[in-house]
């Protein structure tokens, strides 16, 4: 009798057990309640909303791309809504290196939940200024936007379109910080293997994929003036996940480090899908405008369930598992 | 997702010397009192702006001459082609209260009119502040309402010489009052604000932040410390959810940088 | 009394001029009867489905790309939809050139629009060939497609990511065909200002911009497994519609061959936006999926009221106009 | 756009040696006779499937072993997954006349079946033809309907050693057939159609051609020399719309090459 209430009663905790998913994430070394990350840019500016999306449920929650000066950004118009997706040129506004410490540090104060620095330069040495003041403020992690034109080159283009660039930026933030860093990758390239590669190679302990689809641009046909004040923005939101989910698949096959997937995420659904294609982790930007700061729980929720279906128990038994 | 449109300009009124009115050729959507939208001027620039009317077949924004870019939207002719997208916000005033009192300061009676004009019932009275004379508006739809209308300027040139928030308990006293709507420089506000949590009297005050995006990603207008959202959750909030903030203290501008107020 | 009924009589004249609004274009020479092209790959297979389009309204058609030999393309599934958009990987199938050549000949026959052939090789001389052989057929036309992967470069990348391979196509094309020349480019690289520079260079006569961006992933959750066969595929529709409508203004900047704008078109306002923006003439692909083959009336249809009402006489008045 | 879902197998049912039914985990939408859906093996490939059942909880699909995919389908388990996308096809079997006939070749029986229980009331005559005695299908369902079957075989094992198309003439004179439908093998098709061609009778065809997108985009089921796509236009076309065409000569196959019938 004795023996088959034990059974009785294990066979209730098992069944429990069975029915729990557990969306607890891990990222070199720094743990994350839950998958879902605010991205650079979205809601970054001020400490108190990154607090806020973080009470909200965010896993992780990403600082405004920080700089080494002052920067107004571009004009508005700053975005303009497209179909399924936005248009954004916000133009990398930031209120200068300073200020931008002490709001990190306020930042990591507030927010119960990891905080990456996202930061940039315009100068490989300046990515290595950057890093070494922002690491100070003791963020969870540092977050190279190597996705951003920059000075250097000539033509305008990003860090990220060139190997050689992108190492040599990595090169020099690992040499003046030893906060965990994760690199923030254009798709805008033919080959974003060869990229991520590199910056495995130069040392990144992370990857963020994708940054902004193109640019694109939306003319006003009455006016016949682009809308943006920069004529051309970055495009986010569900309209890129494809191919956001493709790079993430190519750069799984390509590196080791574990890589934060992010571009037009706003399901539960789609973040399957996307640590499906290889993510540890899932960023989620655009969809704090469709769905509201709610998201990330919902997207939680909704994720929970799809891993009840196929029989998950944690991420492990999603991440990559659609190499094969 | 979201509605971009671009109409024409179908009229402009002058409404003082450096305030003008401009009739939009758009049918006003549905609209809650207090919600803003952003104005494109082709190849200029955007920014937000009240609705001051509305009906059936038009809508009009009320703009004063502060800077280069209003400088340049109040000169738009008939004809002119005006980009719109809107409207915005999630934080509305609600008509509560039989005897409200509107303050105003400039042009902060211009999101507040249309409140007034559609809550004609109710005994409103209407502080209404300007800098001088010349510059006092919207004077005769307030008092078409039948609201009772106590001016004041700063120079005395017409009313009483005085700020907005210096008649409000006076007021407040004289006509039971039982529910505020504020407007107006953010220093003024915050007076008012002092006034109405002392006298727990229910308030709601529209705020004004520096907007970029206008659909609450991209941070610029967030208030400290509850990451409210002036673009998002406001404009228009209860005075309880900003009483401890920082508002009447600082404010970010375009670059994300604190500025005293 | 006479000479005022004549102003009268020349009155009515001028006002219905002015309500008359002209959409016919001209690239190269070709005369349209509309700007609306049927772009290769989409129902371009038989010389009758080609003719069907012509007669729906299109102002030319395009076939679907021909290669040197027999190819059956990629197993099924070859499509996905995706959010406001479409991922195709249907591998460039291809009866083999001798039958190919023989139904552009129906077509030319057939269609009583301009028929432009779209070929394809997997080396430079193959490029040579088909165009010699198929320019035999008398095509108005014919279209290099330089954005489909190619056996010359290890990595697999496009003749289209690179200037130099991308010229030495035209150089090569040029010699063996005297058939005006469109060059279709990738939106996938990271300038294609200078991509379409080095084909104007090179002696193409027109610019087709753009093929499909990405390409893009789509994995269902359930199964872990990205559903196209060939795992990837490119994107197109409205989704893709803000990258093309850059990109097709980047390339007026550089160039001044005349270009046929395509990517997400659907609808009249978006045919504008694409004119504004450089284009000559515009490819409608993907919706004719969603409207159906009528899209090509409705589209000039619709057209034709936005170009009265900004007070357009011909498309003169609409292509680049958002220069300035 | 477009709906593409992964269902689950709910169970399967063993037609004939060749020919399997599974039923499909997934409510049926609102479905035209004769429409058809794309099936997705996870990791193998995609092929279009007519559906031969449907209720408020599930569809039925029946499969027989014809090469390495319908093989692979038709062996799925009770519980495997499998992606559906569809219904597709804007030309259907339409309901006409009172005393309809049903030509029907191995595995023709199948797109026609929903049509001839959804229409019970009427005289309906099939002719169902198989190679042999144990591939016949459906004879069950069709005699539950109440319809008149008549049974061929090619080796006469069951019912009258003959092609379907053979017994067309004399059913039509015997049973004052006013309307054919016919599915099966396109020689026969091609014979059935002579027949009503000559007899003047409505008759609708469902037509198969190699099929990669299915919506109507990749032109390679495309008929000569009207340009109509099976996909889209098709998959069931009355007489009249492919009596000058390629139908009965020639056909594409996956790489755009014609083949003879
Ligand atoms: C919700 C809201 C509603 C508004 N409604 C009206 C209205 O009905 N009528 C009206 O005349 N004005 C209104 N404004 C102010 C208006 O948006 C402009 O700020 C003002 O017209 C000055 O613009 P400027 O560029 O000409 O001046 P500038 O010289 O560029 O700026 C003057 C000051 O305006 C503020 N400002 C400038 N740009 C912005 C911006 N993008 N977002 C927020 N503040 C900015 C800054 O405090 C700046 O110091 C409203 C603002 C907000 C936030
Ligand atoms: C509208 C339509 C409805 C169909 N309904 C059914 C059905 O209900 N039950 C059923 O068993 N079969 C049906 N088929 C046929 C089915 O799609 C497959 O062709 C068949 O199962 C053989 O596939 P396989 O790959 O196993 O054989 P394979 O050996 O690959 O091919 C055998 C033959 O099938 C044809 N075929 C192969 N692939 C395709 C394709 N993608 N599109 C069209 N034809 C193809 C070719 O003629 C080929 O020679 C239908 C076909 C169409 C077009
Ligand atoms: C308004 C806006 C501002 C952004 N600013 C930045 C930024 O400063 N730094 C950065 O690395 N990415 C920035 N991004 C890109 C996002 O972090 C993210 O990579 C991209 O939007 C794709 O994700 P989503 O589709 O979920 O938005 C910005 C995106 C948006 C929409
Ligand atoms: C199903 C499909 C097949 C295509 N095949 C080809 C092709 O063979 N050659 C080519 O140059 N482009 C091909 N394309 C690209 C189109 O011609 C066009 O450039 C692209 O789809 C963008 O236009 P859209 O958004 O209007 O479809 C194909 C597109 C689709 C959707
Ligand atoms: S203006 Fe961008 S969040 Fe408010
Ligand atoms: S299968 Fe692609 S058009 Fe019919």
């Amino acid at each position: 009798m004795m023996s088959c209430l034990f059974c009785y009663l294990l066979l209730i905790v098992i069944l429990f057990i069975d029915k729990m998913v557990d969306l607890s994430a891990s990222l070199s070394g720094v743990k994350f309640g839950n998958p879902t990350v605010l991205p650079a840019g979205i809601l970054g500016v001020a400490a108190s909303s990154l607090a806020r999306i973080a009470s909200a449920g965010a896993g992780a929650v990403t600082t405004k791309s920080v700089g080494p000066e002052r920067r107004e950004g571009h004009k508005n118009p700053v975005v303009v809504a497209v179909d399924n997706g936005l248009l954004n040129a916000v133009g990398l506004s930031c209120p200068g290196l300073d200020e931008s410490v002490e709001e990190l540090k306020k930042a990591v104060r507030a927010a119960h939940v990891p905080v990456i620095a996202s930061f940039y330069g315009r100068t490989v040495e300046e990515f290595g200024l950057v890093a070494e003041r922002i690491s100070a403020a003791k963020p969870a992690f540092i977050e190279a936007n190597i996705s951003c034109p920059n000075i250097e080159d000539e033509y305008g283009k990003p860090f990220g379109t060139s190997c050689e660039l992108a190492a040599r930026v990595v090169a020099v933030v690992k040499d003046m910080s030893r906060v965990p860093l994760i690199v923030k990758l254009t798709p805008n390239v033919s080959d974003i293997k060869n990229i991520a590669l590199s910056v495995e190679e130069a040392g990144a302990d992370c990857i963020a994929a994708v940054n902004t689809v193109g640019p694109g641009m939306y003319i006003d046909v009455l006016s016949a003036k682009p809308v943006l004040s920069n004529r051309a923005g970055g495009l986010s939101g569900p309209a890129i996940r494809p191919i956001a989910v493709r790079c993430v698949y190519d750069i799984y096959e390509a590196v080791d480090i574990p890589i934060i997937g992010m571009g037009g995420i706003s399901s539960g659904r789609d973040a399957a899908e996307m640590l499906l294609a290889g993510a540890s982790a899932v960023g989620i930007g655009t969809a704090v405008w469709t769905r509201g700061d709610g998201v990330f729980k919902e997207v939680c929720a909704e994720l929970g369930k799809i891993m009840e279906e196929r029989g998950d128990r944690s991420l492990k038994d999603l991440i990559g598992k659609a190499h094969c | 997702m979201d509605t971009f449109e671009t109409v024409k300009i179908s009229g402009v009124r002058k409404e003082t010397p450096t305030v003008n009115t401009l009739v939009l050729d758009k049918r006003s959507c549905r609209m809650e009192y207090g919600q803003f939208y952003m104005l494109w001027i082709p190849g200029v620039g955007e920014k937000p702006y009240a609705c001051s009317g509305a009906n059936e077949k038009s809508m009009e924004i009320t703009v004063k001459h502060a800077g280069p870019f209003s400088g340049k939207l109040q000169n738009l002719k008939k004809g002119d082609l005006i980009g719109i997208r809107g409207p915005y916000g999630k934080g509305y005033f609600t008509p509560k209260g039989k005897n409200p009192c509107y303050v105003a300061g400039g042009l902060g009676i211009v999101p507040m009119i249309s409140l007034l004009e559609g809550t004609k019932g109710k005994k409103a009275t209407v502080i209404l502040g300007a800098k001088t004379k010349e510059e006092i508006i919207f004077a005769d739809r307030i008092k078409k309402t039948g609201a009772d209308i106590r001016i004041v300027t700063d120079d005395g040139s017409a009313g009483i010489k005085a700020f907005p928030h210096q008649l409000l308990s006076g007021v407040i006293k004289e006509k039971k009052i039982d529910s505020v709507y504020c407007c107006g420089p953010e220093a003024m506000m915050r007076e008012v604000l002092k006034i109405v949590s002392e006298k727990k009297i229910p308030a709601q005050f529209s705020l004004e932040r520096y907007m970029k995006c206008g659909i609450g990603l991209c941070g610029s207008c967030a208030l400290d410390p509850s990451g409210l959202l002036v673009c998002k959750d406001g404009p228009v909030f209860d005075a309880e959810r900003i009483k401890d903030s920082e508002f009447g203290s600082y404010k970010r501008d375009s670059a994300g940088s604190k500025t005293r107020i």
